[in-house]
């Protein structure tokens, strides 16, 4: 067994990948679904012991087939990664875990042992993606994850999620097309693919041109794919058609992996190379990040369906993440990757707690959602606290990033304040827009009788309690993941020597 | 030599535009493919093209072969990325034939339209 | 001797090349699918052989030859039966060959 | 001499890639995307990459010309409107367009033998691949154990978009389960490609075998030879009718080619872990490490062109049978 944990970096991303092919070829029932769970939880374990090793003894990097680092590929983790890693492997055995009834109504048998191994890929691809060192294998695993979380949206059942599934690989595509032409750029300028070593070299190159539009390139590319304003019209519907277990895991990681890239490439790559970059990423950024934050908060107070308003709170999240690290310090970038953990955690548990709606309502429509407190009380009672969460009320974790994210903006001084303003307002924003479900799912009469069974699964509502729980308990107990953050702000920012 | 990798780089700017204005610019989601492909293409000619070495061959020994060679590495990279691309198309057609399917068309504004009603 | 060889080489390549270059005036000029194709032959044909037999004396007694000689005989097979393919299609699909009367419904159909 | 052909070919390459875009009939431009695709692989092959160049040429003027083909056949062979937002869409090429002739203004001379990329990395894969691996093409040796990783990634995006096209179009019915008019003949009633497709069909599957393991000694590998065994199949199965091919090929044998592949690659990579080196450290397969490090790239090699393979040939049938 100790032998193994040298090899835990690739082990991460080999598991379920070892499993995937399997899966296709399971074909009794519930098999594949077992399978992909057993990955997961595997998954999940290797990243609990990766955060352990990591907080003891500093980040873990790993040689692929022994070859030394710029020459072959390195894979590394750190406290960022070491992060990243709890967030998306833990998205995926929760989703796994409390979405598989939803799914058995939505994806038909003969279909899901193809949706499993998609899933396993995903869950590959992202964590191929997080503990990767290597600019141009991030490239190849945001593949493997980009055209997996294709298939899994794609399996929506309503016809709309073709559409927006196609939209969503056309964007995603270009984006990844972008990073690769900054890559490349790159390459030209320092002839070298390993993140650290460019980093080293980009020092040295006279000619600042190139990097400076492959900064661009790599910086709009990854925008894409993280879908951050205004480039996030592939999101809502994506979100809102796309099952509703693959809505709940994607929600929680997929475009955080895309953000944690762009963190990795701005802060660590490019900062301290390129003169005024500092300034220009929060020029650029800031802005962007706030009216990301307006827009999405205003959007879903008027959305109908609890889905898509979830979705566009998802834009103005990611706005946050922004926000964060755009001060470009400490305390912001802290505040930014801390919102990366907290924010899955509601979202996450937002999207399961939707799931079990709709195996008992008539739709997702807030109309169809009348009533639902009264029939689905305990599920109801997990969903308002992740919505707490996802306002932030002192007590649950999303207080802790608002908190971090205000105190971060106050540092600023008086430049600071109307961004604290815009925190306040989006906030009163979100406590709106989930007013506006509670309002409809306690306070609504039901239209029409209830014609399915009228409670979910009790195990499936421990699960979303669990789920729910953990929001309480990281906004009581903050430590791990404020550890985690702090220590990986303080990486990206003053690693220089 | 100069002239031609002049050239090799106009031509990839040139590609890559016309592939990415065909992207956003057409409504017809085969004709996005196909520009997507194009765009790609561009991208492949930058690498390449980069790794090109006055006076070298292609990377591969021979006897008596002379001890110049161009850069492996770009080659390589571009093998895997010729893949990616083939298979991110793949896998749009087979979007595609289900729009065809459940819309009956294949230009994006007729099934936007299809769905607002 | 091997200016001879060098020579003979040339002059296949260029007639190849002429060849090539007549075929493509042809495909361009000729009224529709079935002489245009028979033009294209050439290319196919005659233009391949005398290209590849220019090659071939260049490279002397090698590997390089023996391939040569394989593409040389891949190209014999597939160029006529694509051919054949290609015409038999056109006809299924309805192309009609040319004649002086018909030439305005013709135009539109290629 | 080059140059002259350099330009030839990027020119004619730059005109297509406008005919392609203006056309309106799709299968006008499938074609000349294949056309272009094959232009593309003459300038790889002038620019020195042969691996590259013989890609090109088998997956996009070969398979992806079939694939979108099969695609026309079941949507339509129409472009029916216009391009929309024409300004802003420019705007947005241009402004990208703008920024790579920005950065080209200090981008190093064509060539330069001391530009960085051909300075750090590089050099060192060229000198160590007769210490470590010992087979001729370095861009094998690169692909298949330096970097080794990557090409495992890469063999699960090909895995990935043949799950997903099972996933979203089915797999296709196998041949007894259809009645006899709907099986499709293929080109069996013509004589001249038939008999011509049965002399060829064996040479062609050989000569995917050849590029799948000469890929050590020159330009070849498991991805060009998966796509021309392949392309080889699909032959087959228009000449002949494809619930025939599927007759020889069955579905379920393809799903299990699918799997076997990325499995056996992770299995070469997991052995190394086993036998105590790193993953994908294919030097402990043997007692002797560039023994060992040959042993691998062949092993991870025929894992690739299996893939490649099944994929391949799935996403036909699956698209082939979605037209009955």
């Amino acid at each position: 067994m100790n032998a193994l944990v040298a090899h835990l970096p690739a082990l991460q991303v080999v598991v379920p990948m070892i499993v995937a092919p399997l899966v296709v070829l399971l074909r009794p029932r519930g098999l594949a679904w077992a399978a992909c769970t057993m990955a997961s939880v595997l998954a999940f374990a290797i990243a609990i012991q990766l955060v352990q090793g990591v907080l003891a003894a500093g980040p873990v990097s790993y040689l692929m087939g022994s070859w030394p680092a710029p020459y072959g590929i390195e894979l590394k983790v750190d406290t960022l990664s070491a992060l990243m890693l709890l967030v998306v492997t833990g998205a995926s055995v929760f989703s796994l875990v409390g979405g598989r009834q939803s799914l058995d109504a939505q994806i038909d048998e003969g279909r899901q042992p193809y949706f499993y191994a998609a899933w396993l890929l995903a869950l590959a691809g992202f964590s191929g993606i997080v503990v990767a060192a290597d600019a141009f294998n991030i490239f190849v695993f945001m593949e493997v994850s980009s055209l997996a979380s294709y298939v899994l949206i794609a399996g929506g059942p309503d016809r709309r999620a073709l559409p927006a599934v196609f939209k969503y690989l056309i964007m995603g595509t270009i984006g990844a097309t972008f990073y690769l032409i900054g890559v490349g750029l790159i390459y030209m300028m320092t002839g070298t693919l390993n993140l650290a070593d460019m980093e080293v070299l980009i020092h040295t190159v006279a000619a600042q041109r190139p990097i400076l539009a492959a900064a661009g390139f790599i910086t709009v590319g990854l925008a894409l794919k993280a879908a951050i304003f205004p480039l996030h019209v592939w999101l809502p519907n994506a979100y809102t058609y796309a099952p509703h277990m693959v809505t709940a895991f994607l929600a929680a990681c997929s475009t955080k992996v895309s953000l944690y890239i762009l963190l990795r490439f701005d802060f660590f790559v490019f900062q301290g190379n390129l003169e005024g970059h500092a300034f220009q990423f929060a020029a650029y950024l800031m802005p962007l990040a706030i009216l990301g934050i307006l827009v999405g908060s205003a959007v879903a107070m008027f959305e109908k369906n609890i889905k898509r308003l979830l979705a566009f709170s998802s834009i103005a999240q990611i706005g946050y993440i922004m926000l964060g690290a755009s001060f470009v310090t400490v305390a912001g970038l802290t505040a930014g990757i801390v919102h990366i953990f907290n924010h899955a955690l509601a979202k996450g548990a937002l999207f399961l707690a939707v799931a079990l709606f709709a195996t008992v309502a008539a739709g997702l429509r807030l109309d169809d959602l009348k009533g639902i407190a009264r029939r689905m009380p305990w599920t109801f009672g997990a969903f308002v606290i992740a919505a707490l969460s996802l306002i932030g009320i002192p007590g649950t974790a999303g207080f802790i990033s608002k908190w971090y994210l205000i105190s971060a903006a106050m540092e600023l001084g008086t430049a600071g304040l109307p961004l604290v303003a815009v925190i306040l307002v989006s906030s009163l924003m979100a406590v709106v827009y989930v007013w506006r479900i509670v309002e409809a799912a306690c306070f609504g009469e039901a239209t029409d009788e209830p014609t399915s069974p009228a409670s979910a699964p009790p195990m499936l509502v421990a699960i979303l309690w669990l789920a729910a729980a953990a929001n309480i308990y990281f906004g009581l107990v903050p430590e791990l993941p404020l550890t985690l953050s702090g220590d990986a702000a303080a990486e990206l920012l003053n690693h220089l020597p | 030599m100069e002239i031609l990798g002049l050239y090799n780089y106009w031509v990839f700017a040139i590609l890559l535009m016309i592939g990415f204005y065909a992207v956003i610019a057409k409504r017809n989601l085969v004709k996005k493919l196909i520009g997507l492909l194009l765009f790609q293409a561009a991208v492949f000619l930058l690498y390449i093209t980069m790794g090109k070495v006055d006076g070298g061959t292609a990377p591969i020994f021979s006897d008596g072969g002379n001890a110049i060679f161009s850069n492996p590495l770009p080659q390589v990279l571009i093998l895997t990325a010729i893949v990616v691309g083939i298979s991110t198309t793949a896998l749009g057609l087979g979007i595609v034939v289900r729009l065809k399917e459940e819309y009956g068309s294949i230009e994006e504004h007729e099934i936007q339209e299809i769905d607002e009603q | 001797m091997t200016t001879l060889v060098d020579i003979l080489s040339w002059v296949l390549l260029t007639l190849g090349g002429l060849s090539v270059l007549i075929g493509g005036i042809g495909a361009l000029r000729m009224p529709d699918l079935y002489t245009r194709m028979h033009a294209a032959s050439v290319t196919d044909s005659m233009g391949t052989i005398l290209v590849l037999l220019g090659i071939m004396l260049q490279a002397g007694w090698s590997l390089a030859t023996i391939k040569l000689i394989a593409i040389l005989l891949f190209l014999l097979l597939t160029g006529p039966t694509s051919s054949n393919a290609l015409a038999s299609a056109a006809l299924l699909a309805g192309t009609r060959p040319f004649e002086e009367a018909d030439q305005d419904d013709n135009e539109g159909q290629e | 001499m080059i140059v002259i052909f350099g330009i030839f070919l990027l020119t004619l390459l730059v005109i297509t890639a406008i005919a392609i875009v203006r056309t309106d009939n799709l299968f006008v431009a499938v074609m000349l995307m294949g056309i272009a695709s094959l232009l593309i692989a003459g300038n790889f092959f002038l620019l020195d990459a042969a691996d590259v160049a013989l890609t090109e040429a088998a997956v996009g003027a070969g398979i992806s010309t079939v694939l979108f083909l099969s695609a026309l056949a079941l949507t339509s062979e129409r472009e029916r409107s216009k391009s929309s937002n024409k300004i802003l869409s420019f705007t947005v090429v241009a402004t990208a367009a703008l920024v790579l002739i920005y950065a080209t203004f200090d981008k190093p001379r064509f060539g330069d033998p001391q530009a960085p990329s051909q300075m750090h990395v590089a050099p060192w894969y060229l000198e160590k691949t007769p210490e470590y691996i010992d087979i001729p093409n370095v861009v094998t040796a690169v692909l298949g154990s330096f970097r080794g990783y990557d090409t495992l990634g890469e063999v699960f995006v090909v895995f990935t978009a043949g799950i997903g096209v099972l996933f979203l179009l089915g797999s296709g019915a196998p041949l007894g389960s259809l009645p006899p008019e709907k099986i499709n003949e293929g080109l069996r009633h013509h004589l001249i490609p038939r008999v011509v497709g049965r002399v060829l069909i064996p040479f062609i599957l050989l000569f995917g075998l050849y590029v799948q393991f000469h890929g050590e000694y020159g330009p070849g590998g498991g991805f060009q030879a998966g796509a021309i065994i392949a392309a080889a199949i699909i032959l087959f199965a228009l000449l002949e009718g494809e619930q025939r091919a599927m007759a020889v090929l069955p579905t379920r044998l393809l799903l299990g080619l699918m799997a076997f592949g990325p499995l056996l690659y992770v299995a070469v990579g997991v052995a190394g872990i086993v036998l105590g080196g790193n993953f994908l450290d294919y030097s402990v397969l043997s007692s002797d490490s560039v023994k060992g490090q040959q042993l691998g790239i062949l092993l991870i090699e025929a894992g690739v062109g299996i893939t490649v393979t099944g994929v391949l040939l799935s996403i036909f049938h699956a698209f082939a049978a979605r037209g009955r």
